[in-house]
């Protein structure tokens, strides 16, 4: 287990590394003058060039590089002006360039907000996506399957913003059961947190839930197929128990497996969901700040959505190695 | 022998053509799979046709036809139901009246070529990959894993802004859309390959083709533990296709995508998501049409799946309904 | 007062393969019936319908596309046309099935014990609680030791043997009147097949226990049964009390079948005249094994499979190995052949120390279920080794893997077909032919025939010798049947706990045995005469009372 | 000509929103796209103090807080007056109001405005209007009081707390209505804290910031108790309290304000339009017909040629275009009637900005390809010709594919084939903005800092504002002396009717050069929650003035 948490923590390191290059290579490629960008739409060149040196961006793109390394082990310092010094403790991924905001804060204000929506979504993947593929495995080939397919099929066809879009209409404006959602942090209230974010979840989770219904049933299907499925089937088990205790198992493992890959990129990746429900997430924050050519925090970003990803990844295959013991952790 | 008297005579199936011919004869068993099959033909046959099916109603994708719109009221089009009327079968786009039924043909063809290709590549990358963490090794097993952690983590978005740089103009966006999206995201495909293939390659039979094999871990992955993993990569590619089809209408605001004005679903899609109370038809239009499109996909690729096992009809339908009911 | 519990009337199975209208008959009009409290055997060789037969009596064949006629009756129950709720309560309730593959048959994800408590509390609504206990507690009779500790293992902590003993704990969880199994001792060590049989022969004596065994092992039956049924091509050839068809059997077929039975003191392999072009003696061992070491499971809990083995064997020689279930058989093979690694010691491939997989190695696996991708036709997993080898000429190939199935007693017909349409013993055979297509230096045989009827048994055997003095192949036989060992080896090592605690030439080993394991080994081998049995089987009560 | 801010059909005295005298007190919440990033003073760039800003931050002067075209004027607000110039318009004087104070009590004075200006130069606090620098006297090497060594600007003189002169480098007739701008709001230098002042800037308005969470994304604001309302008579300040979200998505803005359900009855936005969907969707509906305010601001979408790539050099091409735009299309692309008014002139078609009607090259309503086709001839290309647009992919409906294929269409009536370049939006920008290579035919817009036609033609089209390595807006590189002087003449202009004039001629004269083709200039919807009352939106900004509304 130390030896698991070792390893993984090594390759964390490495996957940042790449990561962290990538974006400082693409930046260079992106369109958009982050100095312009910073200062405003009406600067003239010498406030371009005050604010480009302000913000480091005279140096090599190399020394640019080295000072983010540097920032990020030692920590670095920023002059904001009156004549203030902000350090900016290590691990410290810079100050973002259009708000001046440390970056390493910005995520971690952000990071909840967005936690709290994957994980909801996470669980209601699970429960409907696992719940409606063992369903339809269990009523293979009747009226129930075919209901069911086209059901989790709609959630999936349907472009999440417009699938977010309808069920706020149809929850909050028309029937008004809820009002519209506002993010409230678990910390503040929790039940208000929970009735906040159900709709965001139930967008998200509904839409990835179709995946996890069709993955579930397919490999439960096939794992109906072995021989210990035979040995319970003839000591009287129904089907129900045989599909509930024994084929779900075989659909474990590539379950267990997209979860992580869905849950690493949602910290990233539900722009569209947590714009729709105003959910002041991680994605939102990289979105606007890809627009605007905000490297620190691009980087910063792309890094916490690396960790989740090698996070996500490593508990995967903790679990997956618990679910089927005949797997060792590599 | 004991066989001999039933079993069927050898040379009953031609050397080698054996399994293709047995797939293909039990899909043609199943009406769903058929009817999914013949949906997409038309589909594909649609687009294809485009061209001709626009000469035939005499419009054309991208003609303007601002008398059939109500400037004052945004652009919503006149008359009922999205403005259908004999010129227009399916009525006409808010703001500018081009044609819808039109406009649908067109789009497919980018859509389709598009989710499909990318799909298609997303796929074969994420097996290859995730067979070769499977199988690679220790070392490679966790480089590759850890590269499959950057590829996830890296948003398209990031790549799609640096790309609209890079990319000379005239290189054809399809393809551009094919290689990002199919590039890209094929991190869930590889972990999703990895996690079975690790689980098969405890199996006996994987040892047995070590031993027979001479060592060749390509031949291990391609005769022993693709016709298994077949299965789920076949319904996870099915499921792929829309959000394929979504992602080439995000990186069209990007600029990365197809140039205006040619159409394409994902991109109707998302302009038309708040016209759907003022003009419904305007969305379910091309919804209905990416929905179809899943649905198909998805009943073909299930049936693909049972019929590329050589245990269907007989272990497979073990204790389905019939037996439920006695 | 005797009970009809078994009824079976015409019984004819036709299965589905492949193309639209295409059966193939299994069982053809098969009659018998069973009181309660008795025992039947069904002998016959693979493939013959024994367990079609078997599968039928709790109605497995329902809904697959298999195709039935006439009647069974199991427990006053028409089978075939039983509600699904009876059904289920018949299966296990009533007749409960112990499974040929023993490997396959547990679910892989859960624990024993877990597993037979959930089959015992359907039938019986105990509680959670008591039902664990019970599963716990028939584990212990079928001869798990520390069952408690055990029964939270999962199936494939467990060896062969073991879960065998784990699926007959399952069937005796639940109580049932009629007791199906299918080679229940197949993958079982002698001693442990002794305990077994006399675990068996007690539950009837005491609760009026009727017992279906379906066995190609004569000398199972003749300790076990009542009446015996012969089958061949799916259909009954004799039938009648055991000591009878044993004594005196009237058809040639039965004569057959009971000549080509492995005895103890039955024939014995002639040694070879040369040991192949090696004569010399300067020749290096095909393999040789220095100080193997192998560790299994965690920390604290790990296990020495393998407890440092020094072999060797020459080309043209057999080595048997035998040993009780879980002595580290396997896993020594699988270090020979390459396919698990040491954590120390050394194998060599003519003097050459080897790591990993190296040419001319090859291995018959123990579980003919796994051993063969379920995806892929047989011809295709037996042209393997030979596409490897680069031959590309399809028809060549074909014609070479027909031959190789024809060798093994399969038919060159048989290349499009998949594993699933075969018997057990024919799943083997394939796994045998795929060894063999390479031409290795070197085969390593896990429990070979243990899935075997005597008569391919015996035809496999012959194979394997025959082949052997061909090529010069060196073998190394595990097998936990003495009786085969002693026909097919010239050197045979005597496994425990992970080391050989005997090794010799074979009739020094046989007959006059050093080590009193192997003297308890070779005393627990069944008899053919059913009287030898029976007195055998009280001498081992009396030993074990007394003990 | 001049609309008003209102069209609602719903209340009784035809402003939009609840009926009703206003009355203080309750929770006006404010529902936004945009989080206020940038709440500190040197940092906002603003057209006449902003929205939200201006309930915290007083500035010299203010714009008139009054519906349409009456709020396109100048007001004073801490100082007595719009300012005094003397006679060339160089040097402007101002005075503070008596019993002016901070949120803390403290007294508001000019040395603070001073500050407050000065560290507007500072590169840490980038990102405000460029007019000061340009303007004041060494202001385009000043570099902020963090690194002046205590020195501070020596055109901004304060000889005492009340009085405050600003020395400019040319006659500036326009002064006041830069003086609207945050810059101008006081800064007391011992509550500076650089960076970090927007976490908590000090109030000289009727409210102060009682919580900023992420960086802007929720604000609280509560009532000032030291704003005295006697000193200002433009922010009425109705609501007790004001909870400004951000970070929403725009249609789930305007349905919320649709349903108006809770809290939301006292919503409204500052930031977010209707659409053309949602306008559809009001459709006939009464009730919501009445809670929608109608804006404008200064503002022109067109068409920009390069003169210095060809074809467009040759001006008969430049006017075929002219004569072969579409403008239906191209307004309904831009979201319809509602939300765009065809224009044939740059100047918007409001008198503050000293509109004068001409249509140089008439296209009627859906295009003259006809008459272009005609001009392509003379021009040499009998066959039509090939031609390159450039946009950009932001869905704007201003610069947006599709604006520019309703352009494509209506070209290829004329024989003239559009190629679309569509770039990503930064991309687009440093492109159009990069003189020395400036597409010769893109999309492009321009809005003006304050309601005038100086802010509008100065930088579009006067040769000494072509820049080469910053941002360049004289797309077409004019150097006119004529018009360079002209621009001169008008800016001594303290007259700002007499301006107007002016500024509308010279207008009219630049466009006989088809540097441009006019496309649209766009109108503001604004819906509010129901229970919303004294809605006032001003023909400055077109946005709803959220200093006038009242929630009770
Ligand atoms: N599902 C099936 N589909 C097609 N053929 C089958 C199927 N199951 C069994 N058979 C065939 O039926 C025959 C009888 O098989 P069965 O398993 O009953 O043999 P067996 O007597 O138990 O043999 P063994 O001792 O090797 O286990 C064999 O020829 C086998 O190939
Ligand atoms: N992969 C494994 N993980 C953990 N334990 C194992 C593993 N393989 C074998 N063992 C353990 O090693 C010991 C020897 O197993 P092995 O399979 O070699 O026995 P065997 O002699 O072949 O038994 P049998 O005759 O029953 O097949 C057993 O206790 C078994 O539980
Ligand atoms: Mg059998
Ligand atoms: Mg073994």
């Amino acid at each position: 287990m130390t030896r698991f948490v070792l390893k993984r923590t090594g390759g964390a390191l490495l996957v940042l590394l790449a990561l962290s290059v990538i974006v400082y290579s693409l930046f260079y490629l992106a369109p958009g003058d982050p100095a312009r960008l910073a200062c405003g739409e009406r600067c003239n060149p010498q406030q371009i060039a005050q604010v480009r040196e302000q913000l480091g961006l005279n140096e090599s793109s190399v020394a640019q590089y080295l000072h983010f390394l540097q920032g990020l082990v030692a920590g670095r310092d920023h002059s904001a002006g009156a004549g203030l010094v902000l350090h900016c403790d290590a691990p410290c991924l810079g100050l973002s360039y259009q708000t001046d905001q440390q970056v390493t804060e910005l995520i971690l204000t952000r990071l909840p907000a967005t936690l709290s929506l994957a994980l909801g979504a996470l669980a209601i993947w699970l429960l409907v996506g696992v719940g409606t593929g063992l369903l339809s495995a269990l009523r293979r080939g009747g009226i129930t399957e075919r209901l069911l397919t086209v059901l989790t099929l709609a959630g999936t066809g349907t472009p999440v913003f417009i699938l977010g879009l309808l069920l706020l209409m149809a929850v909050c404006a028309y029937l008004q059961w809820l009002p519209f959602p506002t993010y409230v942090p678990l910390t503040e209230d929790p039940e208000q947190w929970a009735w906040n974010l159900l709709l965001p979840w139930l967008t998200l989770g509904l839409f990835e839930s179709a995946k996890y219904a069709r993955l579930t049933r397919s490999s439960t299907l096939e794992t109906l197929a072995e021989d210990h499925i035979r040995t319970f089937r003839a000591y009287g088990v129904g089907e129900r128990a045989l599909v509930t205790r024994h084929a779900v198992r075989g659909a474990v493992a590539p379950v267990i497996a997209l979860s992580a890959v869905d849950f690493g990129t949602m910290i990233g990746g539900a722009v569209l969901t947590e714009s729709l429900f105003g959910i002041p997430g991680l994605g939102k924050t990289l979105i606007d700040a890809v627009r605007v050519v905000d490297l620190p925090v691009v980087v910063g970003v792309v890094l916490a959505i690396g960790t989740a990803v090698v996070v996500a990844g490593a508990v995967a295959d903790l679990l997956y190695a618990a679910a089927d013991r005949r797997v060792a952790l590599a | 022998m004991a066989l001999e008297r039933s079993a069927p005579a050898p040379g009953a199936v031609p050397p080698g053509a054996g399994a293709g011919r047995q797939v293909w004869r039990r899909l043609r068993r199943r009406p769903s799979a058929v009817a999914a099959a013949a949906v997409l033909a038309l589909l594909v046959l649609l687009a294809l046709a485009a061209p001709l099916l626009a000469q035939l109603t005499g419009q054309d994708p991208n003609t303007y036809h601002d008398d059939l719109v109500d400037s004052a009221r945004g652009g919503v089009p006149t008359g009922s139901f999205g403005g259908i009327s004999a010129d227009h079968w399916l009525g006409v786009e808010p703001g500018t009246g081009r044609d819808l039924f039109t406009r649908l043909l067109y789009g497919a063809r980018v859509s389709l070529l598009v989710a499909l290709g990318a799909v298609a590549v997303q796929t074969f990358v994420g097996v290859a990959v995730g067979l070769a963490a499977a199988l690679g090794g220790r070392i490679a097993g966790q480089l590759i894993g850890r590269f499959t952690d950057v590829m996830i983590a890296l948003p398209m978005l990031v790549i799609g802004i640096a790309l609209t740089a890079v990319v000379p103009p005239d290189f054809p966006r399809p393809l551009l859309l094919v290689l990002i999206i199919g590039l890209l995201d094929w991190g869930g495909t590889a972990r999703m390959v990895r996690a079975q293939a690790l689980a098969l390659r405890g199996l006996d039979f994987v040892d047995a083709a070590r031993l027979s094999g001479g060592g060749g871990r390509l031949r291990i992955a391609r005769r022993e533990l693709l016709p298994s993993l077949a299965a789920p990569v076949i319904t996870y590619a099915a499921i792929k296709v829309p959000t394929a089809i979504v992602a080439e209408a995000s990186l069209s605001f990007l600029g990365v995508g197809v140039k205006p004005p040619t159409p394409s679903w994902g991109q109707m899609l998302s302009s038309a998501q708040t016209w759907f109370r003022a003009d419904p038809a305007y969305v379910l239009l091309p919804a209905g049409l990416l929905f179809a499109t899943v649905l198909a996909f998805t009943v073909l690729g299930d049936a693909v799946r049972t019929a590329l096992d050589p245990r269907e009809g007989s272990r497979l339908r073990v204790g389905t309904r019939k037996e439920r009911k006695g | 007062m005797t009970q009809t519990l078994v009824e079976v009337a015409a019984l004819t199975v036709d299965f589905p393969v492949g193309g639209a209208d295409a059966y193939v008959r299994a069982v053809d009009g098969v009659s018998f019936t069973l009181e309660a409290g008795r025992a039947l055997g069904i002998v016959g060789e693979s493939g013959s319908g024994k367990s079609t037969v078997a599968a039928a009596l709790l109605g497995l064949h329902r809904g697959t596309g298999a195709r039935l006629s006439g009647t069974v009756r199991v427990g006053g129950t028409d089978v075939a046309a039983a509600a699904p709720a009876e059904l289920r309560r018949l299966r296990g309730g009533t007749a409960a099935m112990v499974f040929q593959d023993p490997l396959s048959s547990l679910d892989p994800y859960l624990a024993i014990g877990d597993q037979i408590a959930e089959v015992h509390r359907i039938h019986s609504g105990a509680s959670r609680r008591a039902a664990r206990a019970r599963a716990v507690e028939v584990l212990d009779r079928v001869g798990i030791a520390d069952a408690v500790r055990r029964s939270r293992a999962r199936p494939h902590e467990f060896s062969g043997g073991m879960r065998q003993r784990a699926l007959i704990a399952m069937a005796l969880a639940c109580e049932p009147r009629l007791l199906i199994a299918d080679e229940p001792t197949t993958a079982l060590d002698v001693t442990v097949q002794a305990q077994i049989l006399d675990l068996l022969h007690g539950l009837r004596e005491e609760r009026g226990l009727g017992l279906l065994l379906v066995t190609h092992d004569v000398g199972v039956a003749a300790e076990s049964v009542d009446e015996l049924l012969v089958m061949r091509d799916g259909s009954a050839v004799e039938r009648g009390p055991v000591a009878s068809v044993l004594a005196a059997p009237a058809e040639p077929y039965t004569r057959a079948l009971l000549a080509a039975v492995p005895r103890l003191d039955g024939p014995r392999r002639t040694p070879d005249p040369a040991p192949a072009p090696a004569s010399d003696g300067t020749t290096e061992p095909v393999v040789e094994a220095v100080g193997l070491r192998r560790e299994f499971g965690r920390r604290g809990r790990r296990v020495a499979a393998v407890a440092g083995v020094s072999l060797a064997v020459r080309a043209g020689e057999t080595l048997g190995i035998v040993g009780e279930s879980g002595s580290g058989k396997s896993t020594l093979g699988r270090m020979l052949v390459g396919l698990v690694e040491p954590d120390s010691g050394q194998v060599r491939h003519g003097g050459v120390p080897a790591t990993g997989i190296t040419d001319g190695v090859q291995m018959v696996f123990q579980d003919p279920v796994s051993s063969l991708n379920p995806r892929r036709s047989i011809g295709e997993s037996v042209a393997d080794p030979l596409r490897a080898a680069g031959e590309r000429d399809e028809a060549a190939l074909r014609a070479r893997v027909g031959e190789l199935l024809e060798r093994v007693g399969l038919e060159a017909g048989h290349y499009d077909r998949y594993p699933h349409e075969f018997s057990g013993g024919q799943r083997q055979r394939v796994g045998i032919a795929r060894a063999l297509a390479p031409r290795p230096r070197l085969i390593v045989c896990d429990e070979p025939v243990s899935a075997l009827d005597v008569t391919t048994q015996a035809q496999v055997t012959a194979l394997l010798a025959e082949l052997q003095r061909e090529f010069g192949i060196a073998l190394v036989f595990i097998a936990h049947d003495l009786a085969v060992v002693r026909q097919v080896s010239d050197r045979v090592a005597v496994m425990r706990a992970g080391e050989i605690v005997e090794e010799g030439p074979v009739d020094e080993v046989y007959d006059r045995p050093a080590h009193p394991y192997t003297r308890r080994l070779l005393a627990a081998v069944p008899a053919l005469d059913p009287g030898l049995a029976a007195e055998r089987r009280t001498s081992r009560q009396e030993a074990f009372a007394t003990a | 000509g001049p609309k008003g801010g209102a069209d609602g059909a719903g209340a009784a005295d035809g402003k939009p929103g609840a009926a009703g005298a206003p009355q203080k007190g309750g929770t006006l919440t404010v529902l936004n796209s945009e989080p206020q990033n940038d709440f500190d003073p040197a940092r906002l760039y603003t057209s006449g103090g902003g929205n939200v800003p201006s309930l915290v931050f007083r500035t010299l002067t203010t714009r008139n807080r009054e519906d349409g075209a009456a709020g396109t004027k100048v007001v004073p607000d801490l100082a007595t007056d719009t300012g005094r110039p003397n006679a060339d318009a160089t040097e402007w004087t101002y005075t503070l109001k008596d019993g002016l104070k901070y949120e803390d009590g403290s007294p508001i004075t000019t040395a603070d405005i001073k500050y407050g200006i000065e560290r507007s130069f500072a590169a840490e606090l980038s990102g405000g209007a460029p007019y000061l620098r340009d303007w004041l006297v060494g202001g385009e090497s000043y570099e902020g009081p963090y690194k002046d060594g205590g020195k501070g600007l020596d055109s901004i003189v304060v000889p005492d707390a009340k009085t405050i002169v600003f020395k400019l480098r040319k006659p500036e007739g326009e002064f006041p209505f830069v003086a609207t701008q945050t810059q101008f709001a006081p800064v007391p230098k011992a509550k500076d804290t650089g960076a970090k002042y927007e976490e908590h800037p000090v109030s000289s308005g009727p409210y102060k910031v009682v919580k900023n969470e992420n960086d802007g994304e929720h604000l609280s604001l509560e009532r000032n108790e030291h704003w005295d309302e006697k000193t200002d008579e433009e922010r009425k300040a109705y609501p007790d309290r004001i909870d400004v979200r951000s970070g929403l998505d725009s249609a789930v803005i305007n349905q919320r304000l649709t349903t108006s359900a809770g809290p939301d009855a006292a919503a409204i936005t500052t930031d977010t339009n209707l659409g053309p969907a949602e306008l559809a969707q009001i459709g006939d509906n009464k009730e919501l017909a009445g809670r929608v305010g109608t804006g404008h601001f200064g503002y022109i979408n067109y068409i920009a040629f390069n003169p210095k790539v060809a074809p467009f050099d040759n001006p008969k091409v430049r006017q075929a275009v002219s004569h072969a735009i579409n403008r239906t299309s191209v307004v309904n692309a831009a979201g319809g009637s509602a939300l765009a008014e065809p224009a044939t002139t740059f100047l918007p078609e409001r008198e503050a900005f000293g509109f004068a009607p001409y249509d140089h090259f008439p296209a009627g309503r859906t295009g003259d390809p006809a008459k272009a086709k005609e001009l392509l001839k003379e021009a040499g290309f009998p066959d039509g010709l090939t031609v390159t647009l450039t946009h950009s992919t932001a869905q704007n409906r201003q610069t947006s594919p599709e604006v520019a294929t309703a352009v494509q269409q209506a070209l290829a009536a004329a024989g003239i084939t559009v190629k679309l370049e569509g770039l990503e939006n930064n991309a687009f920008n440093e492109r159009r903005w990069d003189a020395k290579n400036t597409p010769g035919f893109f999309l492009s817009r321009w809005g003006a800092d304050w309601p005038s036609g100086g802010p509008f033609l100065a930088p579009i089209f006067d040769g000494r504002q072509i820049v080469t390595g910053g941002s360049n807006y004289n797309h077409a590189q004019l150097d006119d002396p004529a018009v360079n002087a002209e621009i001169d003449e008008i800016a001594k202009l303290t007259d700002l009717a007499a301006a107007g004039k002016r500024w509308g001629a010279l207008d009219k004269k630049i466009g006989e050069q088809a540097l441009t083709v006019p496309l649209f200039h766009p109108v503001y919807k604004r819906l509010v929650g129901k229970d919303v009352k004294n809605v006032v939106i001003s023909d400055w900004t077109g946005v709803l003035d959220i200093s006038q509304v009242a929630v009770k």
